[in-house]
C-alpha cells in the first residue's frame, strides 16, 4: 500500500505548466466564508476564470477530451486541483452540477447527438446547471416527484415546483427529475430532463432559510424554490428516454453520494480551530491546560482524520478500478456526522464566541466558524440525508438480504 | 410523593399559555427572529402577567412564589421560545440583587423589575468567556466618589433591552464585585452581535463612572453570594430549556404523523422513531432532574448536585434535540417560517449561559466530593 | 411536587414492627456477586424465609389480601422493602417470576377458580414460578413461538424447546406462552399455561454463558433449555382461554417493560465505584487527579440518577393512579443502556483490574465490579431487547400513527 | 497511490488462512475460551509458519518483514481471534529487544523467539496499572553480581505460557531499565487471572536475583528506547484489533441474513442495520488509520500521530463493535459455543494493552502540538 503519490517527472512538468497558466490567469476574489456574500461582479470573474479553464480542458480535466472534458489521468487532475488550491479556488470554481453530476449521468446514459450538443458546453463552462430534484413533497423519497412532463409534440409540457435549488446568481441551465407517465408504476414513470432556465413560465425565488452552506468547490450562496407553468422544452433535452429516469438518476446520486471529492484535502477548519486553541485564554490561562479542551480538540482531530481517510479510500480505488459498493455512502455519512460533532466540539472549545458572524470582530476566523456551526447542520441534508446514507450501505452491504444492491452505472 | 403539578401550578400554567397563544404566535416569534418585529414589543404583555415578579418578595411588589412555580412559567416561556429579558430580569438580576443587594438597594430596584419598568441584564462574561470568578477581568477602580469600571462584556443576554446591568468587575486582586450600572450610563455602549446566537451582546465599559452605592450590598467582594444566587437562577433556566425540549418534541411528534414518504408517515421508519426517542429521552431527563433540583431549592435541602446535573443534561439535551429534529425535518427544518430554527438558534444560545455542560459537569464533581484528597 | 415520602406515625409504627420481626426472621445469606455462586442450602433458606414473609402477607405485599397477598399500600410496601434492604434482602428474596409478572397475569385474565387455586400458593411462596417465553427462532418476536400445546381432552399434550429459562435450583412452576392452535393467524393462536415442572416428559439442561446476571431482586444465577416431550397438562391450567395467549402475555410484559421497580433505591454499584476512585492511585498519584476520571464518573453518576428518576416518576404515576403509556420502556431503556455505557466508564477508570472475578484478591468490590461488566451486556436482553423497548415507546408516543398503542391491562 | 494489498502481502494472506483454518477453528478456539484445551497447544504450528519472526531480521533467523506485512498476518490472527502470545513474543519482545537490546542479547534471544523456542511476555504493568514510566514502582537493587527485582505485575498478557519476561523495574529515582527474567527463576511466581479477561496474569517478584547481562542495553535507563518499541507494536496490535472487528462484522452481517423474526430476516430492520453500519464503521476507521500507520512506520515518515490515533480507534472500536453485535444477536450471542463472546472477551482484555484510549488520545494531543506553551 502507498498513501502517497510519488509523482513523475512528467507529471511534475504537467504541474509546472499549470502553475504558471494559473498564476497568470486566476482572478482574486475574496475567500467569503459564507457563499452568499459572493456579488454578481464576483460571479463573473469566476465564470471568466472557468470558462479559460473550460477552454483548455482543465475545468473538468477527467471528462473525455472528445467532449470538451480535459481527458487527464487522475494523477494529473490531481496536481492541477492543488494548483489551484493554492489560491484557494475550486474546480469548477463556481457551483456547477452540470459536469460534476449531470455531465456524468449525460456521458452514460445520453444519445451521440445529446453528448454532442450539451457535454461542449457543461465542459468548456459556457453554461453552469442547477440540479433540480427535491419538491415540497419529496425529499428523501426521491421517486415520489410530482412535477410533469408530458409529451405533446415535439415538446415536453413541464408543470411542478423544486425546492432547495442551486444558489446566487442564477443557471443557463438546470436538469430535473420529472415525471413523463402519470399512469406508469413507481420508478418507471420519471424521465431525467435538461431544462434550459430562460424559457417563459420558469420562475426563481429565493428561500429564507437557516443557512445555505455548499460543500467545498460548490458553494451555492443561497437556495430558491422554482416553478414551472406550462414550460415548453424540446423533447430533445430528455435524456436515457422516457420511463428511465430513475435509472439515470442512479448515474448520477452514485456520484452524490460520496464520490463527489476529487483530490482530498485536510479540512481548513482543522488549523482554523488549532490556531485559536493554541492562542486563547481564560482566566488569564493558556486554554490548552485544560485536559477537556485538549480531548474535544483530539476528537474533532480524528473525525476530520477517519473522513479524509475514507473519501481517500474511495478515491484511490476508484482510480485503480476496483468497484465501490457501501464505500461512497459510508464516506458521506462520515463527513455529515462528523461536521455535527465538530461543530459541537467547537462550540464547547470556544464558548459562544464560535456564535458570531463576520464581519464582526468578534468572529473566529473570519466568520468560518460561525459559518461552520450553521453550515454542519444544514449539510446534513443535502446529497441524501444521514438516512439515505444508512440504507445505501445496508443494501450495498447486503444486511439481512443475500442479494447485495447494485451501485448505479458509471460507465 | 406527588410528581403531578399543583392546582395553583396548573392555574397559572393555563394563564401563561393563554398568554402566549395571543401575544407570542409561531408567526410572531418568526418574526422576532427575522428582525422584522421588535423583541421589546412583548415586553408590556409578559409584564402585565406578574411573572418577572414570580421570585421577588411580595414586599417588594413581587409575587413571592417558590422556585417550581417559576419553573412553570418558564418551562411555558421556553416552549415558544419566548426570547427577551424575562428570565435575565425577572430571574437572574432579582435573584442576584437578593442575594448580594442591600436593603436599599432591594427596595429601590426590584418593585421595577417586578412591574417591568426596569430591565436589568447580568453583564458577567467577557472575550475570555467563561462563569468562574477568574474569568472576570474588567476593573472598578476606586475613586473618592466611587468607582470607575472599565473593561468588556461579552455574550450578555438581552443587552440592548436593558436599563440596567449587573457588572462583575474586579475591585482589587482576586476580590470581584457587582455593581449596577445604568445601561444609559456615559461610557457604556452596547450592541448586539450578529450570528446563530440570539440576542446577545456586546457591553462596552469605557472608564463608567459610577457612585459608591452603585456596589451591590457595599461588598468589594460579592463572588460567592452572587454564585448562589447564579446557581438557584440555573435551575429555572433549565425548566425555560425543558419548555424547549418539549416544543421540539411535539413538533417532531406532528411531523412524523404529517410527512409522508416512501407511501407512509416517516414515523414508522425507525431510524425516525430513534430520532424522536432520543429527545424524548433528553427531555425527560432534563426535565425530572430538573423538577428533583427545583423541589430542592424550595424545601432547602443540598441542592448544588441537582441543579448542576439538571443544568448538564437541560443544556445539552436541547442541544442535541435540536439536531435530531433537523435529521427529522431534514430540509424543512432549515426554513425559517417552520419554526425550528428558533429552537436550534436559542439551544445554542444558552448552551454555555450560567456555565457551559463542562462548568456544571466540573462542579457536579466537585459536590459529589470527586476532588482528589476530599476522600 | 414532592420527591419524598412523608410517613404518617401509623407508617412509621408498621415499619418499626417490620424491621423487629425481620431481624427476629431473617436468615443470614452472602451476598454472592454472581448468584450462580447461591448454594442450594442458601437457597432453601431463601425459600424458608419467603413462606414466612408469604404467611404475613408480606411476600407480595401489594396483591391482594384474598389471595394471600398483603393488601397494603404502595407506602407500606416500600417501608417494608426499604427494612429488608438493610439485609440486602430483594422481594421476593429469590428468582420468583410468580408473583411479579405470572401473579399479575392470573389476577387479571384467570378465573375465580385459577385465583383461588394458583395464587395462594404463589404469593405465600409455597411454589417458586419460571417464565418460559424464549425458544431458538422467537427471540424478541414472541408471538412467533413453536411450542405446541394441543387440546386432548382434559389435557394439553406440550411439545417444544424454551431457552434462556430461570434460574439455579429448579421451580415447582412455570407459566409459559404456547401455540393452541396452529391453524389461527398470528396472536390468535396463542395460550398462556401455568406448568407443573414434576411432570413426565420435562428435561432442564443448563446453558453455558458468558454469564447470567439477573436484576436487582430477581438474581437468577443460571439459564436453562427446557424439553417439552408429550407432556401431559390438565386443561384447568390455561390462563385466559384458549386463543388469548398474546392478550395475557401482554399483562405481564407491561409489568416486565419496565415496570417491575418496586420501591426505588440508588444503584450500589455507585458507590462502590466512587470508593474505588477515590483511594486509588497511579504513579504514587491520586487517581481523581485526572480530569477524566472526574468526568468519567460523573457520567457514571448522572447515568445511575436519571435511571434512578425515571423508575421513581412511574412508581410515583403509578402510585398516583396516573396511567403509563411510554414511561415504563423508557426507564427500562435508559437502565439497559446506562448499564453499558457505566461498564465502560468503569473499565476507563479501573482499567483491567474490572475485568478480574472474585474471589481472586484483585477483583474489585468483592467482585461486584466484574459481575457487573459481564452484566452490563447480558442485561441489555431479557425482558425484550433494548429495540424492543424502542418499539413500545414508538408505538406508545404515535410516532408516525395516530393512533397511540395502547398499554397491557393491568387491572 | 495504491490501496491494495501486494502479491507477496496476499500470498501471506492466505498462508496464513489455511493454517487458521485447519489449526484454530471456532470449535478449537471455543475450547480453548472453555479451558478444555490449552492454549500452548498451537504455538507449534503459530510457530512453524515463521510469522514469529515476521519482525526479527533475517540475521537473527526471521523474515526481517515490514509492518505492513506483520499488519497482514496480525489482522488474520485477530480474526479468530487465536489467543498465545504470538503478539507478545513475536512483536512486543521482538521490537523491546530489537531497541533496548544489546548486540549479544538480541544475537542470543531473537533467533528463539522467532524460532517459537522461547516464549517471551512483557512485564510492565503492575497494580496502579498504567503505561506511562511514573506508573513502573517495580525496583531493581543493584548486587554486586546484578540486580534483585522486586515488585507485582499485574495484568500481564500470556504471562503463563512465557519462558521468559521483560521486566520493567525503577534502577533508582526516575529511571526505569528493562530486565530479561526467566519465568523459572527463583522468586518469580505467575498465575493467570480468572474473569471476564483472557490471558492476563500476575507475575510475583519476589527478590529475583539476576545477572548484570540482564539488563537491556545495559542501560540503567532505558524507558525511552521502551516508549519506541511499544509505538511500533501498537500498529500491530491495532492490525490483530482490525482483524477481530472484521469478524465481528462478518458475524452480524451473516446473522442478520439468516435470524428471521417478525416474518422475516432482522436485517431488514433499521434498528438492527444501524448496529452493523455502526460496527463497519469503526472497523474501517480503524483499518484505514491502522494501514496508514503502518505504511507511516515502513517508510519512515513520522507515524506518532497516526500510531496513537489508530491504536484509540481500534481499541474503542472493538470495543463498541462487541456491544452492538450483541445487541444485533440478543441471547444468542452470549451462547458460548455461538463464538461472539470470544472477541467479547479479547476486546475487553485488549482495551488497555499497550495504553487505553485514554493514554493514546493524550499522546495524540501531544504529537498533534495541543500542549498549552507549544504554539
Amino acid at each position: 500500500m502507498d498513501f502517497e503519490l510519488e509523482w513523475t517527472p512528467e507529471q511534475e512538468a504537467f504541474r509546472a505548466e499549470a502553475r504558471a497558466w494559473i498564476e497568470a490567469n486566476v482572478p482574486s476574489i475574496p475567500d467569503h466564508p459564507d457563499p452568499a456574500n459572493l456579488t454578481r461582479e464576483e460571479y463573473e470573474l469566476q465564470r471568466e476564470f472557468g470558462r479559460r479553464l473550460g477552454a483548455k480542458g482543465w475545468l473538468y480535466p477527467t471528462m473525455p477530451a472528445e467532449y470538451g472534458g480535459g481527458g487527464l489521468s487522475m494523477e494529473l487532475a490531481m496536481a492541477l486541483e492543488e494548483e489551484l488550491d493554492r489560491y484557494n479556488m475550486p474546480l469548477p470554481p463556481y457551483y456547477d452540477t452540470g459536469g460534476k453530476l449531470g455531465g456524468i449521468a449525460i456521458l452514460v446514459w445520453g444519445t451521440e447527438e445529446q453528448k454532442a450538443h450539451f457535454l461542449p458546453m457543461i465542459l468548456r463552462g459556457e453554461i453552469r446547471t442547477w440540479q433540480l430534484l427535491t419538491e415540497p413533497e419529496s425529499g428523501s423519497d426521491l421517486a415520489s416527484v410530482r412535477t410533469t412532463a408530458i409529451r405533446d409534440g415535439d415538446e415536453y409540457v413541464v408543470n411542478g415546483t423544486k425546492i432547495f435549488v442551486g444558489s446566487s446568481h442564477g443557471a443557463e441551465y438546470s436538469w430535473m427529475i420529472v415525471v413523463t407517465d402519470p399512469d406508469a408504476p413507481r420508478h418507471e414513470n420519471l424521465g431525467w430532463l435538461m431544462m434550459p432556465m430562460d424559457l417563459p413560465g420558469i420562475t426563481v425565488e429565493q428561500m429564507d432559510l437557516l443557512f445555505v452552506g455548499g460543500e467545498r468547490g460548490a458553494a451555492s450562496g443561497i437556495k430558491n424554490t422554482v416553478y414551472f407553468d406550462n414550460v415548453r422544452v424540446p423533447a430533445f433535452n430528455l435524456v436515457g428516454g422516457e420511463g428511465n429516469g430513475w435509472k439515470v438518476a442512479g448515474t448520477h446520486l452514485e456520484i452524490e453520494h460520496g464520490l463527489l471529492r476529487s483530490a482530498v484535502r485536510d479540512d481548513p477548519l482543522t488549523e482554523r480551530v488549532f490556531d485559536y486553541a493554541r492562542n486563547a485564554k481564560r482566566g488569564g490561562r493558556p486554554l490548552l491546560e485544560d485536559q477537556d479542551v485538549r480531548d474535544r480538540l483530539v476528537d474533532f482531530y480524528i473525525d476530520a482524520e477517519v473522513t479524509r481517510l475514507l473519501h481517500f479510500r474511495n478515491y484511490a480505488w476508484r482510480g485503480q478500478g476496483k468497484q465501490l459498493t457501501y464505500e461512497g455512502a459510508q464516506a458521506y455519512l462520515y463527513q455529515k456526522r462528523g461536521q455535527l460533532s465538530k461543530a459541537r466540539a467547537v462550540l464547547d472549545v470556544m464558548g459562544p464566541q464560535a456564535l458570531v458572524e463576520a464581519p464582526d470582530e468578534w468572529a473566529v476566523a473570519d466568520g468560518h466558524v460561525e459559518v461552520h456551526q450553521r453550515g454542519a447542520i444544514v449539510d446534513q441534508h443535502p446529497g441524501g440525508t444521514a438516512e439515505i446514507q444508512r440504507v445505501i450501505i445496508a443494501r450495498r452491504l447486503g444486511i439481512g438480504r443475500d442479494v447485495r444492491e447494485e451501485p448505479g452505472r458509471l460507465r | 410523593m406527588d410528581l403531578l403539578l399543583n392546582e395553583q401550578q396548573r392555574m397559572l400554567q393555563s394563564t401563561i399559555q393563554d398568554l402566549l397563544r395571543r401575544d407570542f404566535s409561531k408567526e410572531m416569534l418568526v418574526a422576532i427572529d427575522a428582525g422584522t418585529v421588535d423583541v421589546a414589543q412583548g415586553w408590556p404583555a409578559l409584564a402585565s402577567t406578574g411573572l418577572l415578579g414570580s421570585l421577588v418578595p411580595e414586599e417588594h411588589g413581587g409575587v413571592g412564589g417558590s422556585f417550581s412555580d417559576a419553573g412553570v412559567l418558564f418551562e411555558e416561556l421556553g416552549r415558544g421560545p419566548v426570547p427577551g429579558a424575562h428570565f435575565s430580569s425577572g430571574v437572574f438580576a432579582a435573584l442576584v440583587l437578593q442575594e448580594c443587594g442591600s436593603a436599599d438597594q432591594q427596595s429601590a430596584h426590584l418593585p421595577a423589575i417586578a412591574s417591568g419598568d426596569a430591565v436589568f441584564a447580568v453583564a458577567v462574561t467577557e472575550p475570555e468567556y467563561g462563569w468562574e470568578r477568574g474569568d472576570v477581568q474588567a476593573t472598578a477602580e476606586r475613586t473618592p466618589d466611587g468607582y470607575t469600571l472599565s473593561g468588556v462584556k461579552l455574550h450578555v443576554p438581552d443587552a440592548l433591552e436593558a436599563t440596567h446591568f449587573l457588572v462583575a468587575a474586579r475591585t482589587g486582586g482576586e476580590s470581584v464585585g457587582l455593581f449596577i450600572v445604568p445601561s444609559d450610563a456615559p461610557g457604556v455602549a452596547c450592541r448586539t452581535l450578529p450570528g446563530l446566537s440570539t440576542g446577545l451582546g456586546e457591553v462596552l465599559l469605557d472608564g463608567v463612572a459610577i457612585g459608591e452605592d452603585a456596589l451591590l450590598g457595599g461588598a468589594s467582594d460579592g463572588w460567592d453570594a452572587f454564585e448562589r444566587a447564579m446557581l438557584r437562577a440555573t435551575a429555572v433556566l433549565s425548566a425555560y430549556q425543558v419548555g424547549g425540549l418539549e416544543s421540539v418534541f411535539q413538533m417532531c411528534l406532528e411531523y412524523s404523523r404529517t410527512r409522508r414518504q416512501f407511501q407512509q408517515p416517516i414515523g414508522r421508519f425507525q431510524r425516525v422513531q430513534d430520532h424522536i426517542i432520543d429527545i424524548v429521552n433528553h427531555l425527560d431527563a432534563a426535565r425530572w432532574t430538573t423538577y428533583e433540583a427545583l423541589w430542592k431549592l424550595d424545601t432547602g435541602r443540598p441542592a448544588e448536585s441537582g441543579v448542576h446535573m439538571a443544568a448538564a443534561l437541560a443544556s445539552e439535551g436541547y442541544y442535541l434535540a435540536c439536531n435530531a429534529a433537523h435529521d427529522v425535518h431534514a430540509g424543512v427544518g432549515i426554513v425559517r417560517e417552520y419554526g425550528l430554527t428558533l429552537h436550534t438558534r436559542m439551544s445554542r444560545t444558552l448552551y454555555h449561559h450560567l456555565g457551559s455542560p463542562r462548568y456544571h459537569r466540573r462542579r457536579l464533581a466537585g459536590a459529589l466530593g470527586l476532588q482528589p484528597g476530599l476522600s
